[in-house]
C-alpha cells in the first residue's frame, strides 16, 4: 500500500474542469515531481490534497486512510505538509518562531498552561526551542533564528518555508515550485537540500516546479499534466521522451 | 547568542510593560502621601486604568489577531451593566469585598458571552465586513440597553423594552434600570490599586498568552491565514479565543469603570468610544503593549489637559491627534525619525540596531 | 525622540495636576456643562447664563462677589467628573450645574461626597435631587412636567386622543414621558399614539409624526428639546397634518432657530417658566445682554435657568452670610438652611415666588403659553400648579 | 395605502443615504480607505448652502455650484494634508487620521457657526406629488433626490468605464503599484477621487437638509455612518450597491419604526445587515474577493 493514493481526482470551478482524472501513488520516502505549463492544475491539485479545496470527484488515501474532503487542519494532523509557490511565511514573526508555529499540532499543551506558565508549558516550550533550533541549524540558518522572517534573503525564506513545514513531522512534504526565482547555484543548494530533507528524514516528497533540469535531476517519478489532465507518468526518461509532453512544453511554454 | 537575543526580546516587553505600570502605581501613590495629588488626578486614576485595559485588550484584536474591531465599547458595556447590576441589587446585601469580586466575574462573564454571541458569525467575515458588522453589534447592544427597563416589586422582576410606564408595577416597585437614564444611585467603589492589579493580571495574562503556543497561532493567523491553516491551525477556534479572551477583559474594565461613577447610561459606550480605544491602539503601535498603555494615558488626560482652552479643547485635540498621527505614522516622518535616531547613536558602539534599520530601509 | 516626547509629557502632565491655590476675596462659584459635542447648544446656553449673571451680581458691589469659571463636560459623566474634579482644584466652593441630568448624577454623588452646595438650571429628572440633600434644582422636575402637561391638557380639554412624540434615547424626554402617560391613563386622555426616537435615527421624524396622523391624533405632545421639534412641525405641515401641539419647556427656543419658519410654530402650546418675547424689562435686559455675548443668539430657557441659578446663590448667599474664606462645606451648610427656609422666596426669569423645600425641588409656578403671530401670548392668562408632587412621586 | 406612504418615506430617506453613499464608495473602492469624515464635508456643505442660499437669497443653482467648489477644494486640501502623507503606511493609521478629520470639522464647525440649529429652507421649490387623490403624497424633493442619486450613479458608472481618468481610477484600484508602473499618476488619481467624493458630498449635504432641515455641526455624522452602513450593505466599492443599498436601507428603517418599533429601529437596521453580510460576505452587489493561494 503506497503511502498516498490518488484515484481518478478531479475539482471544477463553476463550469471550468481544472483538474480531471488525476491518478498517483506515492511510496513512502520516494522524490516525485508533478510537471506541466502554466495553469495546468498543478497547484490546484495541490490545494486539494492538503484540504484547501474540496474535489469534486475522485478518492485520496492517505496512510491507509480516505482523507478526501477533510480540512486542512485534519491533513496536516494526518503528515502532509506543504510550501507555497509564493512564499508564505509568518513575515512578521521570528525565524525560530516560524518554526515552532510548524509544530502546532505536535507539542501540544492547552492555553491555561500557556497562560499560567505551568511546568508543562516550559517543558513544551524548551522542547520546541530545541528542535526548532535543530531544524533550523540542519538548513544552516541556525543563526538567523532571531530576525523577523520577512528580514531574510529570498533563498533562505524558501529553506525556512521548508522548515516550518518539516516541523510538523510530516510523512509527505509538498512543494510548490521550490526554485522559482532562484539562481543557478542556489538551485544547485536547493536541490542538494531536499534530497538531504528526503534522506534525513525519510519522507516522501511530492513537488511541483518548472525548473525541468531541477525536477529531471532528483525525480524518481513524474507525471505531467496539462489543461487538468494527466498526458505522461513514468521515470524521468520515460517522461522526457514522451511526444506528448514535449509537444505540451513545446506548445504551451509561457513560463512567466 | 541568538538564543540570549530572543529573551531578551520577550522579556524587553515584559519588563517595559511592568516598569510602565509599576512606576505609574508608584508615581501616583507617591504623590498621593505626600498630599499634592490634585482632585483632577485623583479621579482620573480610575477611567485612566479602566482604558489601559481597554487598549491592553483591543490590541489582542486588531494587533495581534489583526482584524479591525469598531465596536469594542460594546464589550465594556456588556461588562459594565451586568456588574454594575448585580452589584447595586443582589450585591447590595453582600459584603463589600465579596460583592466586588462577584460583579468582577459576572461582568466578565456577560462581556465574554456577549464575545461569543459576537465572535461565532463575525469572524466568518474578514477586513472592513468585520468592522462593519462588530459596529453594528455595539450599536444594537446600545439601542437595546437604552430602551431597557428593568423594575423589581413584589411579583419579581419585570422587563420592557418600551418606557417605564409599560413595566406594570406595583406602585411600591423600584425601577433598577431605566432605558436612556441607565442605572443610577450606583454605591462608588473606586480603587486606583485594583486598577493597577487588574492591569498587572491583564498584561500577565496577554504577554504569557502572546508568548505561547495559542499566542503563536493567533499571530501566525494574522501574518498568513493561508499558511496558518496549511499547518493545522484551528482558525476558528484561535480567532474566537483572542476575541473572547479580549471581550472578557473589556467586561472588567468595564466593571471598572462603572463603578467609580454613580450613574452609568449606554449611550457612553457607543461607536466614538470604540474607535477612541481604537485610536489609542494605532497611536501606540500595533501589538505593542507599551505603546497601548501610554497611548491610553495620553489620550485620556489630553483633552482634560486642553481644559483651558475651554470651547476650543476638541478643535485642539482634532488637531494633536492628526499631527500624532502623521508624525508617528507617515512614512517620511517614520524614516526622518530614524535618521534623526541614528544621527544620535552613531557614536555609540555595537550598533546592531543601525543594521536593522538599513535592512528595513 | 521618544523619551524626549514622554519626559515633555509628564512634565505637562505633573503641571497640570499639581494643586493650584489661589486667593481672593470672591467665592469660587463653577458652573459644568456641554459647550463642545451634540448637546452643546444647552450647556453653552447655560454658560453664558450664568455669565450675564455673574457680571451682574459683580457689578452691583453687594456682599457676595463670584469668581466665576464654566468647564465643559461633552455630556458625559466621565468628563463632568472630571470637570468637576478639575473646578475642585481651582478651589471651587459651590457648583452651578450641572447642566444636562446623567452627568448631573454622576456629579451629584461627588458633591454629595464633598458636601458642596449644588443647583443645577436643567437637570430635571427626580433622581437628581434624590442623590442628595445638598442638591438642588431650579427647573421643574419630569414627573412635574409630565404630570402637570397631562392634567393640564385634560382640564382645558384641549385634546382627546393624545399622540406623544418623545426621545427615547434622552433621559428628559423619556422621563417626561413616563409620567405623562401615568397621568394620562388617570385623568381620562387616550394616548392613541406613543412614538419614539433615538439620537440617532432622529434625521427622518416623518414617520412618527405620520403614526400620529394614522392614528388620529387631535393633540400631539413633545415633551423633546426645540431642534427635533422644528422638525416635525416642518413634517406635520407638510404633510396637511394639523393637530394642536403642546410640548415643555424644552421647547422653548423653537422661535429662535435660525431660517426656522416661525408660521409653522403657530397655535403651539407649551409650559414653559420663560420666554425670551416677555415684555417684562428683566427679561428684555437679559435678552439684550445675551445676544451681547453669544454674537447674536436669543437665550433659550437654559440660559435664563442658569441666569437664575446664579441670582438666587447670590441672594441666599447674602442672606446666609457665607465669605470667600469660608469652606465649601461650611458654604454648603449655611446655603442648605437658607435656601429651605420657608421664608426665602425668588423672584426671577423663570417664575416669581420660587421656594425650595429640603428634597431640593423648586416650587414654582410654569406659564401656559401658545404662540400666536410669531409671538408668545399666555394661554388664558392662568397658570396651571406644578407643585403637585405629593400625588406624582414615582419612586 | 399606508404600506405605501410609509415605503415612500422610506425611499426617500434611502435616497439620501444612497446619495452619501455614493461618495463613500468612490473613495473606498479606489483610495482603499474609510473616510470617516465625509458626513461632515456633507455638514459643511450644508452651511455653505444655508448661508448663501437660505439665508443670502442667491439663486440656488448658484449656490449649489459654490458648495460644491468649496466641499471639492475641502476634500483636496485634505487628502493632501491629513491622508497623503500616510500613502504606505497601515491602512488603519488612515483611518485614524479620517476620525481626527471628522473632529477637525465638527469642532471647527461648532466654533465658527454655533451649536446653534439652523433651520434649513429647501433648496426644491416645486410642489409636491399627490396620487390616489392625495392620500399619497410624494414631496418633491424626494423625487429631486431619487433622480439625482440615479442621474449620478449612472454617470459615475459611465465615467468610470468610458473616459481615461475612470480608467486610471479602475487601474488604481485594482493594483495601485502596477498602476504607477503603468504610468499613472495615482497622487492625482486619488486627489481627483477626494474631488468627486467631496462634490457629491455637498448635493447630498443641500438634499439631505432639503427633506430633513435641521442643520447643526454634527449633522452629516449620523447619516455618514448610516451610508456608510448603506455602501457596506450593497457591497462596497460597487456604484450600483451604493444606491440599492442606500435605497434599502432607508426602507428598512422607516417600515421598522412603522410597524415594530421606533425606539429599536437602529437594532433593527444593524440586524438585518448583519444577517445579510452572514448570507452575502461581500455585501448585496459586492465583488467576491477570492484569494488565490
Amino acid at each position: 500500500m503506497a503511502l498516498l493514493e490518488v484515484k481518478n481526482l478531479g475539482i471544477s470551478f463553476g463550469g471550468l474542469q481544472a483538474v480531471q482524472g488525476l491518478n498517483m501513488s506515492i511510496e513512502s520516502g520516494h522524490l516525485y515531481g508533478l510537471i506541466g505549463p502554466n495553469g495546468a492544475g498543478k497547484t490546484t491539485a495541490f490545494n486539494m490534497l492538503t484540504g484547501m479545496y474540496t474535489p469534486t470527484e475522485g478518492i485520496i488515501t492517505f496512510d491507509g486512510v480516505n482523507i478526501t474532503g477533510k480540512g486542512p487542519e485534519y491533513i496536516s494532523k494526518a503528515g502532509i505538509a506543504r510550501t507555497f509557490q509564493n512564499i508564505r511565511l509568518f513575515n512578521a514573526m521570528s525565524v525560530l518562531d516560524n518554526v515552532k508555529v510548524g509544530m502546532h499540532n505536535r507539542v501540544t499543551y492547552s492555553m491555561l498552561d500557556g497562560v499560567l506558565r505551568t511546568k508543562k508549558y516550559r517543558n513544551k516550550e524548551a522542547e520546541m526551542n530545541e528542535k526548532a533550533q535543530r531544524l533550523l541549524d540542519v538548513f544552516g540558518i541556525g543563526d538567523k533564528a532571531d530576525y523577523a522572517a520577512s528580514q531574510l534573503p529570498y533563498g533562505q525564506q524558501r529553506k525556512l518555508e521548508i522548515c516550518r513545514a518539516l516541523a510538523s513531522d510530516p510523512k509527505l512534504l509538498l512543494l510548490d515550485e521550490p526554485a522559482a526565482g532562484m539562481n543557478p547555484n542556489e538551485t544547485q543548494e536547493l536541490m542538494e537540500t531536499v534530497r538531504k530533507v528526503r534522506d534525513d528524514f525519510g519522507i516522501a516528497i511530492l513537488l511541483i516546479e518548472h525548473d525541468m533540469k531541477f525536477v529531471m535531476g532528483i525525480c524518481e517519478e513524474i507525471t505531467v499534466l496539462e489543461y487538468g489532465k494527466t498526458i505522461a507518468h513514468g521515470d524521468p526518461q520515460t517522461v522526457s521522451n514522451d511526444p506528448e509532453v514535449i509537444a505540451a512544453y513545446l506548445g504551451g511554454d509561457d513560463e512567466d | 547568542m541568538a538564543k540570549q537575543k530572543k529573551i531578551s526580546k520577550a522579556a524587553r516587553t515584559y519588563l517595559t510593560s511592568f516598569i510602565l505600570v509599576g512606576g505609574f502605581w508608584g508615581a501616583i501613590e507617591a504623590v498621593k502621601l505626600s498630599g499634592g495629588l490634585s482632585s483632577k488626578a485623583a479621579g482620573l486614576l480610575i477611567p485612566v486604568c479602566a482604558y489601559i485595559m481597554m487598549a491592553i485588550s483591543l490590541n489582542l484584536v486588531v494587533g495581534f489577531l489583526g482584524e479591525l474591531s469598531l465596536g469594542h465599547a460594546a464589550f465594556m458595556s456588556a461588562g459594565a451593566f451586568a456588574g454594575v447590576f448585580f452589584y447595586n441589587t443582589a450585591g447590595a446585601g453582600m459584603p463589600e469585598g465579596a460583592a466586588i469580586v462577584l460583579a468582577f466575574l459576572i461582568g466578565g462573564l456577560a462581556a465574554g458571552i456577549f464575545g461569543v454571541i459576537v465572535g461565532v458569525p463575525v469572524l466568518r467575515l474578514s477586513g472592513d465586513y468585520l468592522a462593519i458588522v462588530t459596529l453594528a453589534f455595539g450599536e444594537i447592544l446600545k439601542n437595546v440597553l437604552n430602551s431597557l427597563y428593568i423594575g423589581a416589586d413584589s411579583a419579581g422582576l419585570h422587563f420592557s423594552l418600551k418606557d417605564q410606564f409599560s413595566l406594570n408595577m406595583e406602585p411600591t416597585g423600584k425601577v433598577l434600570m431605566k432605558g436612556a437614564m441607565g442605572i443610577t444611585g450606583i454605591r462608588k467603589f473606586s480603587v486606583f490599586s485594583v486598577g493597577i492589579l487588574l492591569i498587572a493580571l491583564t498584561l500577565l495574562f496577554v504577554l504569557n498568552l502572546m508568548n505561547s503556543r495559542a499566542g503563536r497561532a493567533i499571530t501566525a493567523i494574522r501574518d498568513d491565514d493561508i499558511a496558518a491553516r496549511s499547518i493545522g491551525i484551528n482558525l476558528t477556534k484561535y480567532k474566537l479565543m483572542a476575541f473572547v479572551s479580549s471581550a472578557v477583559i473589556a467586561g472588567f474594565a468595564g466593571v471598572l469603570y462603572a463603578l467609580n461613577f454613580a450613574s452609568l447610561v449606554a449611550k457612553k459606550f457607543d461607536y466614538n468610544l470604540s474607535i477612541n480605544i481604537l485610536v489609542m491602539v494605532v497611536l501606540g503601535g500595533m501589538g505593542s503593549i507599551p505603546g497601548a498603555i501610554i497611548a491610553a494615558v495620553v489620550l485620556t488626560v489630553l483633552p482634560e489637559l486642553l481644559r483651558g482652552f475651554s470651547q476650543y479643547r476638541m478643535f485642539i485635540y482634532s488637531i494633536v491627534l492628526i499631527i500624532m498621527m502623521l508624525f508617528n505614522r507617515a512614512p517620511a516622518f517614520v524614516m526622518w525619525r530614524q535618521r534623526m535616531a541614528l544621527k544620535f547613536r552613531s557614536g555609540k558602539a555595537g550598533s546592531e540596531k543601525e543594521d536593522a534599520g538599513k535592512k528595513k530601509g | 525622540m521618544k523619551k524626549f516626547v514622554c519626559v515633555a509629557m509628564s512634565g505637562v502632565l505633573a503641571a497640570s495636576f499639581a494643586v493650584s491655590a489661589s486667593a481672593a476675596d470672591q467665592i469660587k462659584v463653577g458652573g459644568i456643562g456641554p459647550t463642545t459635542g451634540p448637546a452643546a447648544i444647552y450647556g453653552t446656553a447655560a454658560m453664558y447664563g450664568e455669565q450675564i449673571a455673574v457680571d451682574e451680581v459683580n457689578k452691583a458691589g453687594g456682599a457676595v462677589q463670584f469668581d466665576w469659571k464654566f468647564e465643559d463636560d461633552t455630556h458625559d459623566a466621565e468628563t463632568s467628573v472630571n470637570a468637576y474634579n478639575s473646578l475642585k482644584d481651582w478651589g471651587m466652593q459651590i457648583l452651578a450645574g450641572t447642566v444636562t441630568t446623567n452627568p448631573c448624577l454622576a456629579v451629584g454623588a461627588e458633591a454629595v461626597n464633598d458636601n458642596m452646595f449644588m443647583m443645577t438650571p436643567s437637570a430635571s429628572s427626580q433622581d437628581v435631587i434624590d442623590t442628595g440633600d445638598n442638591v438642588f434644582q431650579i427647573c421643574f422636575t419630569d414627573p412635574n412636567q409630565g404630570t402637570a402637561s397631562a392634567d393640564y391638557i385634560s382640564s382645558k380639554k384641549l385634546g382627546t386622543k393624545i399622540g406623544v412624540i418623545y426621545n427615547s434615547s434622552d433621559a428628559y424626554s423619556s422621563g417626561i414621558n413616563t409620567n405623562f402617560q401615568a397621568e394620562a391613563s388617570k385623568v381620562g386622555l387616550q394616548v392613541v399614539a406613543n412614538e419614539a426616537f433615538t439620537d440617532d435615527n432622529s434625521t427622518d421624524l416623518t414617520t412618527q409624526v405620520q403614526a400620529c396622523k394614522d392614528a388620529g391624533a387631535d393633540l400631539v405632545f413633545l415633551p423633546i428639546y426645540y431642534t427635533p421639534a422644528s422638525q416635525i412641525l416642518k413634517a406635520a405641515n407638510d404633510m396637511g397634518y394639523k393637530p394642536k401641539f403642546f410640548g415643555c419647556d424644552g421647547l422653548d427656543g423653537i422661535l429662535g432657530v435660525e431660517g426656522f419658519d416661525t408660521s409653522l410654530a403657530e397655535g403651539v402650546m407649551l409650559l414653559t417658566p420663560f420666554v425670551a418675547t416677555s415684555a417684562d424689562k428683566a427679561t428684555q435686559d437679559f435678552v439684550a445682554k445675551y445676544k451681547e455675548v453669544s454674537k447674536g443668539d436669543t437665550p433659550n430657557q437654559f440660559a435664563a435657568d442658569a441666569y437664575d441659578v446664579i441670582k438666587v446663590l447670590a441672594k441666599a448667599g447674602e442672606k446666609a452670610g457665607i465669605t470667600a474664606d469660608m469652606s465649601a462645606s461650611d458654604i454648603c451648610d449655611a446655603l442648605k438652611a437658607t435656601i429651605t427656609d420657608p421664608s426665602f422666596t425668588y423672584d426671577g426669569l423663570t417664575g416669581t415666588g420660587m421656594t425650595w423645600d429640603a428634597s431640593g425641588a423648586v416650587s414654582k409656578e410654569p406659564k401656559g403659553m401658545i404662540i400666536e403671530n410669531g409671538e408668545y401670548q399666555p394661554i388664558d392668562g392662568e397658570s396651571v400648579s406644578a407643585s403637585t408632587e405629593a400625588e406624582t412621586e414615582s419612586e | 395605502m399606508q404600506f405605501l406612504s410609509y415605503l415612500v418615506r422610506g425611499i426617500s430617506l434611502g435616497s439620501v443615504y444612497a446619495l452619501i453613499a455614493l461618495g463613500y464608495t468612490m473613495v473606498y473602492g479606489i483610495a482603499k480607505m474609510l473616510n470617516f469624515a465625509h458626513g461632515d464635508i456633507i455638514m459643511v456643505g450644508g452651511y455653505v448652502v444655508f448661508f448663501t442660499f437660505c439665508q443670502g437669497g442667491m439663486n440656488p443653482w448658484l449656490s449649489m455650484i459654490l458648495a460644491i467648489v468649496v466641499c471639492t477644494l475641502l476634500g483636496i486640501t485634505i487628502e493632501r494634508i491629513a491622508y497623503r502623507p500616510l500613502r504606505g503606511a497601515a491602512s488603519l493609521a488612515v483611518l485614524i487620521t479620517a476620525i481626527g478629520v471628522s473632529y477637525f470639522l465638527e469642532n471647527g464647525a461648532m466654533l465658527l457657526w454655533s451649536s446653534e440649529p439652523k433651520s434649513f429652507t429647501s433648496i426644491v421649490s416645486l410642489p409636491a406629488l399627490n396620487l390616489f387623490g392625495g392620500s399619497l403624497q410624494i414631496s418633491a424633493e424626494t423625487i429631486v433626490t431619487i433622480v439625482t442619486s440615479l442621474v449620478i450613479m449612472f454617470v459615475l458608472i459611465w465615467f468610470v468605464n468610458n473616459t481615461r481618468p475612470g480608467h486610471a481610477m479602475q487601474a488604481v484600484s485594482e493594483d495601485r503599484g502596477a498602476a504607477q508602473l503603468m504610468g499613472i499618476n495615482v497622487n492625482a488619481i486619488i486627489s481627483l477621487t477626494f474631488a468627486i467624493g467631496s462634490g457629491l458630498a455637498a448635493i447630498a449635504g443641500a438634499l439631505l437638509l432639503s427633506s430633513y432641515p435641521t442643520l447643526v455641526p454634527t449633522t452629516g455624522a449620523m447619516p455618514g455612518i448610516k451610508a456608510f452602513v448603506a455602501a457596506v450593505f450593497g457591497g462596497i466599492g460597487s456604484i450600483p450597491g451604493a444606491f440599492v443599498g442606500g435605497i434599502l436601507l432607508g426602507i428598512i428603517e422607516n417600515l421598522s419604526k412603522a410597524y415594530i418599533s421606533t425606539q429599536l429601529s437602529d437594532a433593527i437596521v444593524f440586524l438585518v445587515l448583519i444577517v445579510v453580510l452572514l448570507v452575502k460576505p461581500s455585501g448585496l452587489l459586492g465583488k467576491k474577493a477570492t484569494v488565490k493561494v
